[in-house]
């Protein structure tokens, strides 16, 4: 047991959805996977399964639309796993936030963990996000026990 | 054929390109805009800077000589430092590092000075 | 002999894929993850929420971990090499099966794919297990390796045609690219993650030490083309290896039609040259 | 003794089939049948326990026979003539083949052999009697099967008045007609039972008498008609070049090669014929359109077994010969052609008829390769492939019959709606490509033995690896199912439905786990007596393995495995009760789970179905791409046969 | 009986499309037959926010469209307002909207061909010209103060200047990218796998581009001559250059015009440092924009049209915004049926799509 | 009268029921489609198409009554289709004859916001938004 917990956190799968982002954070997400950034070194890999997943990145607004979608995406990704809201526009709706078609953050659709802050957030906020989301697992596996014995 | 052949070999005998972050973390540059601050104590509570910024992330209330500023709605434009007319706002260079909790960063002034208020009233 | 195969061909397998994994990072001017990175993933995954779709798919999976370690341990035991190819096929096939099972889009296609890679390199496999009798009159891996030991030849200055071909195979085996069509090991795919798409968690990590020991199985088929000294063997496993993963690194992922194309006429061509030289030689 | 279990195997499907004909009432019919059927069973079982033997009857049977061969080609050239006007080309020169084996055993008869005698009759050995077990079990569990499937048959089609009689009178017939021919030594009487065969298959195949149906049948008539004058030309030739009759006389080969070669490759031609192999594929795919039981039985136990046996049952007169390498080499064209064409197909039938082409091809390539490893392959092949390709066929009927359609692509998710028969034809299909089953095992000892002959090995290869293609896709869609929890439902099939299935399906397993007692029984000493001068088979037996000079195959790790596998299986299953069902991924846009099939959102927010085919590849492994190409092939192949044979090489 | 198609949804979250847009895609085997899209999962209606934030702070909005060419649709919406006010912009301030626009063409550029690579399985090249595009976004910050979204332009001008140190750095960076740019040219251009991967896949003819309304490379690999910044606007009416144009009009054209226009933007790049003036960077801006203006503006991915509308008050009555790949998505869906399913993704990077600039 | 960016655009007014034929005139002449506006007055339209052929830019400007349908130029330029349903979408608008059409689900979901109306009636401006207040009140619930 001990093993898996300690595995956790060294091998977080990520899957990105940019659920209305203006693609400034999302190529900021990407950029982390480059050389200069590498998140692979802390076993980071943009699995793009939700199934596979562990962490859940988020960047953008949500709208009527894609609501539907990262509900859905949120609950493909096994437990124990992380939300992280990157960006403004994911934590708030930045500057759409007035928008007809904008819901005013990632956390009026599903818990939200972690909120990396910035318009586009820089690489290294979303490396601090991740690794602050992987201090959560703990916690989160407790719940997801929980919730094994509540079947 | 294999035209990836010659950079990728270069690359595996090279050093690795990696900045190993958060062990090693690089200077800022000269420009970087980071996060929004304030020097409370100039502050006048004029509202200019909540009337200009694109994203309507701050709140100014006279009244309370408060200054509320929602910092994971700010864009980080610096319409707001340019606005000012007391120049008590300024982007750092740190960039905000991200939390559990969002939590709005609520700054009260001391009342605003006599001299404004006697401007006002009259 | 049995359960040091059981036990060691995941640990080194999986190994191996780290210091893949280790190599591809620098090859792209990256640090890279640690060795061990790949068995923190397993892991990991054994800890995760069971997902399921249908409990065939449980089944499936385990056949194919039991088939892949019999695959490998039928090796280590020398037994007869077509054998062990038929042996491999059960697991690819409950692979396939597992993911046909399954109603979901990706996972379907990924398995339409994965039955064109088995179309495309069970065939060359079986060859070389022929060229390998063709030059030491059994399929049996023990007596492939005594003839090689005994007669000082091996295999590699004879075969060295049927060597390229394999090349080919373990890339399609392996899912590297340009043959990484029907489940990709870590780069974008436009069918996600092909036959893999419906397992995660427990499940992901079962297929993950199964692949290690089909990992082995395929190096064991490059060793014993040398089997006559078992260091060049060994170099020739890590040569072979390292190959593997340039071609990976340099190439982009083409398409099956190419893929069934190379095999059945590159591949083919090639070993039937190389087997046709033989009766020259 | 041994008179009453002839008569019973022999004469007793005659008297039956004429029963069932007078018989109007479908009870009593279902009854006459059922018992035929049990009787058969036990008799076949009971020959075995008797062993090889010999028997003759007297000469007045002799002219018995050749009088009602006569009749047989007289009332085969009339049905031909009868149904011209649905294809005149082949009901003509089945007319004309018919009417020239007339004229040649009338030569034959009258003036050539006249008041030969051939000693013995009648004889068996293990293969002899394999067949007849293989005929007179797997043939009588079709038969069974007919009964409640004729009825609902019928029942769709609204005839007024029911044909069942005739039909069951062919059918029951048929094991009759094919146990003669596996018993048969007087080459004569193997003729008069095999034209016997083709008359039947005329009749079964045309039974719906549609247009279509008809049709198919004088294809079939007219290819089997053919060959039948291949066979008497063989017989003619081999008469007079080596002046015997008898079978154990030409296999035990106490004449020169050369003499018998020209005899022994047209009978090897009427062989291909009567297996359908390519060129002549396109018969017994025609032969689909009848009621499955029909289909069931040509492809299994009877009619194209018929020209695999003849073919086997030569081999060893034909041994080291080029004749020989030709018949490898187009038994290995076959298989890979066929097993190419069947992968473009989504019928689900026809997708059987072209893997039975290829099996056979198989076979036929192992009865070519001569060895008696390959021998041992062939006999394998056929025991196991009867048993597997009747359970999948009488499946597929039942298929047909519960969701209306054949279509491999109108299976998905058939585990749901018909839990028994989709296991069972999962099984099948399994038993059919998968270690530890005995197809596997019959391919891999075709293949070490083909390790002889490279060129064939790598048609071997390559079939066998595209026989995988079809194989495994289609049992993984049966086995599809729903993320949601299915209503449990029994399936209501009747007994005589069910109960074939059942058996066909506990045969496929339990004849693979005792393997290596059937080999040493029954295949072991048939490759000692036909091969005495080759090297043994396996040199080691049981033990689970198998063990030849060049390879072995270690079986019980294998079944070992398969226990580990069901028992973690279950243990893991047991575990999963808490684990979570998910819907599938759909990149985001699954639908609610409520409904049974998956769907998404697209366009316009719309719902759309999840909808998934196989892939075949029609452009690469269409009918339409390779049939043309490799008739060519297959017909200057066997041109190069005969030219071979002519020459006495 | 039996049907033979696939039916399957292509995204929204799909790993090889970095933006939700879904197709639905009627497959038979591997063959598309049919795709039809479904887009809106990143509409947000920023359009509609003239109404409540006024002319000024519009820009910030309006460079938010997108992160990859946000200081061209900063720019544009600048240009479309001054056109209406009738502003002058000083020369400095179009010359260092030219540096910034052509840094994001450079960038934009490297960017597509990474994920061009992803499509199709090349990491290794993803990650080569990640690394060099690492540079060009450098280079944003060190002169503008952010990676991405720089923030610099304003109406009237631009809010920041660049120093004359840093512009001779440009100069060496327009050089470095250059020689590693040339590396990589080299290396895609002539690769099997590459160019099986992409001669004769999605071929556009030239008429059918222009009739189909495509912009920018997917045009001009199509072999129409037709370049948005030949208008003229902010500073490039100072400076000499030349469409690139290729004929093929397939994806391995549209990759080859992508390399060439790096190497003309890098020219650029060095043509306006070496040109340009000193003096004031913006102007002060009077009065409320007023009437209706049209603009065309040359972005990576083609030519996007700002059409705004004022109406004397300091809010707008409308701002419509038409970009590049808003364009070029009928031309793609044009390509798709009859092409494969694994050449889906490669056929829908080569417009380079950008689902945020489409959607707004 | 429209800017353009360098010179002002040369106009023609046109009616709804001419606009096709003009259309198909301007197609005619090698012009291709670049873009459709719509501005919305108190109970009309005003539709402007800029047609483009090298560097000119041709308008085509006409009013519609709301409510009032008008014809898709879509069969004529493919690529109209996109904006003519996005103007379904976003003003209620309504094309006949378009060759794909999206029924006004081009971009919106529900139809709380379907084509929200100029005056942005129910958009808050303030710091305090309704989300939020929202997002606290589930949160105290559940
Ligand atoms: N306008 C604009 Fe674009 C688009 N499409 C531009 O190049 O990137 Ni997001
Ligand atoms: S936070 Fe800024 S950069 Fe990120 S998606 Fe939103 S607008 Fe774009
Ligand atoms: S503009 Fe400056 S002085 Fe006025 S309220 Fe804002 S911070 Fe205070
Ligand atoms: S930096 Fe920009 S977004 Fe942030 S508070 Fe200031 S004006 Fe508003």
């Amino acid at each position: 047991m001990g093993l898996i917990n300690n595995s956790r956190a060294k091998s977080p799968w990520v899957v990105h959805f940019d659920c209305g982002s203006c693609n400034g954070c999302d190529i900021e997400v990407l950029a982390c996977l480059t050389p200069l950034y590498d998140i692979e070194r802390f076993g980071i890999l943009n699995i793009g399964n939700p199934k596979h997943a562990d962490v859940l990145l988020v960047t953008g607004t949500v709208n009527p639309r894609n609501e539907r979608v990262l509900r859905n995406v949120y609950e493909q990704i096994p437990e124990p796993k992380v939300v992280v809201a990157i960006g403004a526009c994911a934590c708030t709706g930045g500057v759409f936030a007035d928008c007809y078609n904008v819901i005013q953050g990632v956390d009026k659709i599903i818990p939200v963990d972690v909120y990396v802050p910035g318009c586009a957030a820089r690489p290294e906020a979303i490396i601090d996000g991740v690794v602050l989301g992987l201090q959560k697992f703990q916690e989160k596996v407790e719940k997801m026990n929980k919730k094994a014995v509540g079947n | 054929m294999f035209g990836m052949l010659s950079p990728i070999l270069k690359n595996g005998f090279g050093k690795p390109a990696t900045r190993l972050y958060p062990f090693e973390k690089r200077e800022a540059f000269d420009k970087a805009r980071g996060q929004l601050e304030i020097d409370i104590d100039k502050c006048i509570f004029c509202g200019m800077c909540q009337r200009k910024c694109p994203s309507t992330c701050l709140n100014v209330e006279k009244a309370a000589s408060k200054w509320e500023l929602d910092p994971y709605n700010c864009v980080i434009c610096g319409v707001c430092v340019e606005a000012c007319p007391t120049k008590c706002l300024s982007l750092n260079k740190v960039y905000r590092t991200p939390v559990y909790v969002k939590e709005n960063q609520i700054k009260i002034g001391k009342p605003p000075v006599k001299k404004t208020a006697a401007k006002e009233n009259a | 002999m049995v359960v040091l195969a059981i036990v060691l061909g995941p640990i080194i397998g999986g190994l191996l894929t780290g210091i893949d994994r280790k190599i591809t990072a620098r090859l792209q001017g990256r640090f890279g993850p640690p060795i061990m990175q790949p068995f923190y993933d397993v892991f990991k995954l054994l800890g995760k929420e069971k997902f399921i779709n249908n409990k065939v798919q449980i089944v499936y999976v385990i056949t194919y971990l039991f088939f892949a370690m019999l695959s490998f341990v039928l090796f280590v035991l020398g037994q007869d090499l077509i054998a062990i190819i038929f042996v491999l096929t059960v697991g690819g096939g409950a692979m396939v099966m597992g993911a046909l099972s399954v109603r979901s889009p990706y996972s379907q296609i990924g398995s339409q794919r994965e039955i064109l890679q088995m179309l495309a390199y069970d065939p060359l496999l079986i060859i070389t297990a022929v060229a390998m009798f063709m030059v030491t009159g059994s399929f049996k891996v023990a007596e492939i390796v005594n003839y090689q030991i005994h007669n000082n030849t091996p295999l590699l200055y004879v075969l060295p045609l049927v060597f390229i071909v394999l090349i080919e195979v373990l890339s399609i085996k392996m899912r590297k690219s340009p043959f990484d069509i029907s489940a990709g090991q870590h780069a974008h795919q436009e069918i996600v993650r092909g036959v893999h798409t419906e397992f995660s968690g427990p499940y992901l990590a079962l297929i993950e030490v199964a692949h290690w020991y089909e990992l082995m199985l395929a190096l064991g088929f490059v060793a014993i083309f040398f089997a006559s000294n078992w260091y060049i063997a060994a170099t020739l496993v890590i040569v072979m290896y390292l190959l593997e993963i340039i071609l990976d690194n340099t190439t982009a992922r083409l398409t099956w039609k190419w893929m069934l194309k190379s095999a059945w006429g590159f591949g083919i061509v090639l070993c039937a040259v190389n087997i046709i030289a033989l009766y020259f030689i | 003794m041994l008179d009453t279990l002839l008569l019973i195997l022999i004469a007793l499907p005659f008297i039956a089939g004429f029963i069932c004909l007078a018989l109007k009432n479908h009870s009593a019919r279902a009854v006459v049948v059922v018992l035929v059927s049990i009787v058969l069973m036990i008799t076949s079982v009971v020959l075995l326990g008797q062993g090889n033997f010999e028997y003759t009857l007297g000469g007045q049977w002799n002219t018995l026979i050749t009088y009602l061969d006569f009749a047989l080609l007289a009332y085969i050239a009339f049905q031909a003539f009868y149904h011209r006007k649905y294809h005149s080309l082949f009901a003509y020169s089945a007319v004309i083949f018919a009417i020239a084996s007339i004229v040649m055993v009338y030569y034959f008869d009258f003036v050539m052999a006249h008041g030969i005698e051939v000693e013995p009759t009648f004889f068996a050995d293990q293969l002899s009697i394999i067949m007849v077990l293989i005929i007179s079990i797997v043939g009588s569990l079709i038969c069974i099967f007919g009964i409640p499937y004729m009825k609902d048959h019928e029942h769709h089609l609204h005839l007024e008045i029911t044909r069942q009689p005739r039909f069951f009178l062919y059918l029951v017939l048929f094991l009759g007609a094919m146990n003669g021919l596996v018993l048969a030594n007087n080459i004569v009487w193997l003729l008069f039972f095999w034209e016997i065969t083709t008359l039947c298959s005329f009749m079964l195949i045309g039974h719906d008498k549609t247009e279509i149906a008809t049709v198919n049948a004088l294809r079939a008539i007219s290819m089997n008609m053919l060959g039948g004058v291949g066979f008497t030309a063989g017989v003619m030739i081999l008469f007079s070049n080596a002046h015997t009759l008898s079978l154990i006389d030409i296999i035990n080969s106490n004449h020169a090669p050369s003499l018998l070669i020209l005899p022994l490759s047209l009978m090897v031609f009427a062989g291909l014929t009567k297996a359908a192999q390519v060129p002549f594929q396109s018969w017994l795919l025609g032969a689909m359109v009848a009621p499955t039981p029909v289909s069931a039985l040509l492809h299994s136990s009877t009619m194209v077994k018929a020209g695999v046996y003849l073919i086997v049952r030569l081999a060893p007169a034909y041994a080291d010969t080029w004749l020989s390498t030709m018949v490898a080499i187009l038994g290995g064209l076959t298989f890979v052609i066929t097993s190419a064409l069947a992968v473009g197909q989504s019928n689900g039938k026809k997708v059987l008829a072209y893997s039975t082409i290829a099996n056979l091809g198989l076979i036929i390539a192992c009865a070519g390769i001569n060895t008696p490893l390959a021998y041992a392959g062939a006999i394998f092949l056929i025991i196991f492939h009867a048993v597997s390709k009747a359970l999948l066929f009488l499946c597929v009927g039942t298929i047909e019959h519960g969701i209306g359609s054949r279509d491999i692509e109108d299976m998905h998710g058939l585990v749901d709606k018909m839990p028994l028969t989709a296991v069972i034809s999962v099984i099948g299909m399994l038993t059919m490509f998968l270690p530890p089953f005995g197809m596997l095992i019959g391919k891999w000892t075709a293949m070490e033995a083909a390790s002889v002959l490279p060129i064939v090995l790598l048609l071997m290869i390559l079939g066998s690896a595209i026989t995988i293609v079809f194989w495994v896709r289609w049992a993984g869609i049966l086995m599809s199912t729903s993320s949601k929890p299915v209503k449990r439902v029994i399936e209501n099939i009747a007994f005589l439905t069910k109960t074939p299935l059942v058996v066909l399906a506990a045969l496929a397993i339990i004849l693979n786990v005792i393997i290596f007692q059937v080999y040493n029984l029954m295949i072991s000493p048939l490759a000692k007596v036909y091969y005495t001068k080759a090297a043994d088979t396996f040199t080691q037996v049981g033990n689970g393995a198998l063990v030849n000079t060049v390879g072995s195959f270690t079986l019980w790790p294998i079944f070992a495995t398969v226990i580990v596998v069901i028992l973690f299986s279950i243990y893991a299953v047991g575990k999963a009760k808490n684990s979570v069902v998910t819907a599938p991924y759909m990149c985001g846009e699954t639908a609610d789970n409520d409904e049974d099939r998956p769907r998404f959102r697209a366009i316009a927010d719309g719902w759309v179905d999840y909808s998934h085919s196989n892939y075949y590849l029609n452009r690469v492994f269409g009918e339409e791409v390779l049939t043309n190409g490799s008739n060519i092939i297959s017909i200057i192949a066997i041109l190069v046969m005969f030219i071979v044979a002519y020459m006495g090489l | 009986m039996g049907d033979r198609r696939t039916v399957i949804p292509f995204g929204p979250q799909h790993p090889v499309l970095p933006e939700p847009i879904q197709l639905k895609l009627v497959l038979e085997d591997e063959k598309v037959v049919e795709a039809l899209p479904q887009i809106g999962y990143i509409h947000r209606g920023l359009e509609r926010l003239v109404k409540v934030r006024d002319f000024n702070q519009m820009v910030f909005v309006a460079e938010r469209i997108c992160g990859i060419c946000s200081f061209q649709h900063a720019m544009s919406y600048c240009l479309s307002i001054e056109r209406l006010m009738n502003i002058e912009v000083p020369e400095r301030a179009d010359y260092l909207r030219v540096i910034w626009s052509e840094l994001h063409r450079v960038h934009s550029h490297l960017l597509w061909l990474g994920l061009m690579a992803d499509a199709f399985g090349f990491e290794a090249m993803f990650m080569e010209t990640w690394k060099i595009r690492e540079a060009v976004v450098d280079m944003m910050e060190a002169t503008a103060g952010s990676r991405v979204i720089i923030s610099t332009c304003q109406v009237g001008g631009v809010r920041r200047d660049i120093a004359p140190e840093l512009l001779q750095q440009i100069v060496k960076l327009a050089d470095d990218v250059q020689r590693r740019v040339k590396a990589i040219e080299h290396s895609v251009l002539n690769d099997y796998t590459i160019k099986k991967r992409t001669v004769d896949k999605g071929v556009i003819s030239k008429e059918q581009a222009w009739k189909l309304g495509a912009a920018g490379p997917v045009l001009r690999a199509s072999g129409v001559k037709w370049d948005a910044r030949m208008i003229g606007y902010a500073g490039y009416k100072y400076l000499n250059f030349e469409p690139v144009v290729e004929t093929a009009g397939d994806c391995y054209a549209r990759t080859k015009v992508r390399f060439r226009e790096m190497f003309v933007a890098l020219d650029l790049l060095r043509q306006a440092v070496a040109k340009i003036p000193a003096g004031e960077i913006n102007v002060k801006v009077k009065g409320n924009p007023e009437g209706e203006a049209f603009i065309q503006v040359e972005q990576p991915r083609g030519e996007v049209t700002y059409t705004v509308k004022g109406n004397g008050t300091k809010n707008l009555e409308k701002m419509h915004v038409r970009t590049p790949t808003f364009a070029n998505i009928p031309a793609f869906l044009t390509m798709l049926p009859g092409c494969e399913l694994a050449d889906v993704p490669v056929l829908a990077l080569t417009i380079d799509p950008c689902i945020s600039c489409t959607e707004r | 009268m429209l800017h353009n960016q360098t010179k002002e655009t040369n106009e023609v007014q046109t009616t709804a029921d001419k606009l096709f034929a003009e259309t198909q005139k301007l197609a005619d002449n090698g012009y291709r489609f670049i873009i459709a506006d719509v501005f919305e007055a108190e109970d009309n339209f005003e539709l402007i198409y800029q047609f483009g052929k090298d560097y000119d830019a041709t308008t085509l400007r006409l009013t519609v009554p709301k409510g009032a349908e008008i014809p898709s130029i879509s069969p004529i330029f493919f690529n109209a289709l996109l904006i003519e349903n996005e103007n379904q979408d976003l003003y209620g608008l309504k094309y006949k004859g378009l060759v794909v059409d999206f029924g006004g689900r081009l971009y919106m979901s529900q139809d709380e916001v379907e084509a929200p109306p100029q005056s942005m009636a129910g958009m808050n401006v303030s710091l305090v938004k309704k989300w939020n207040k929202k997002a606290d009140t589930a949160k105290k619930e559940g």
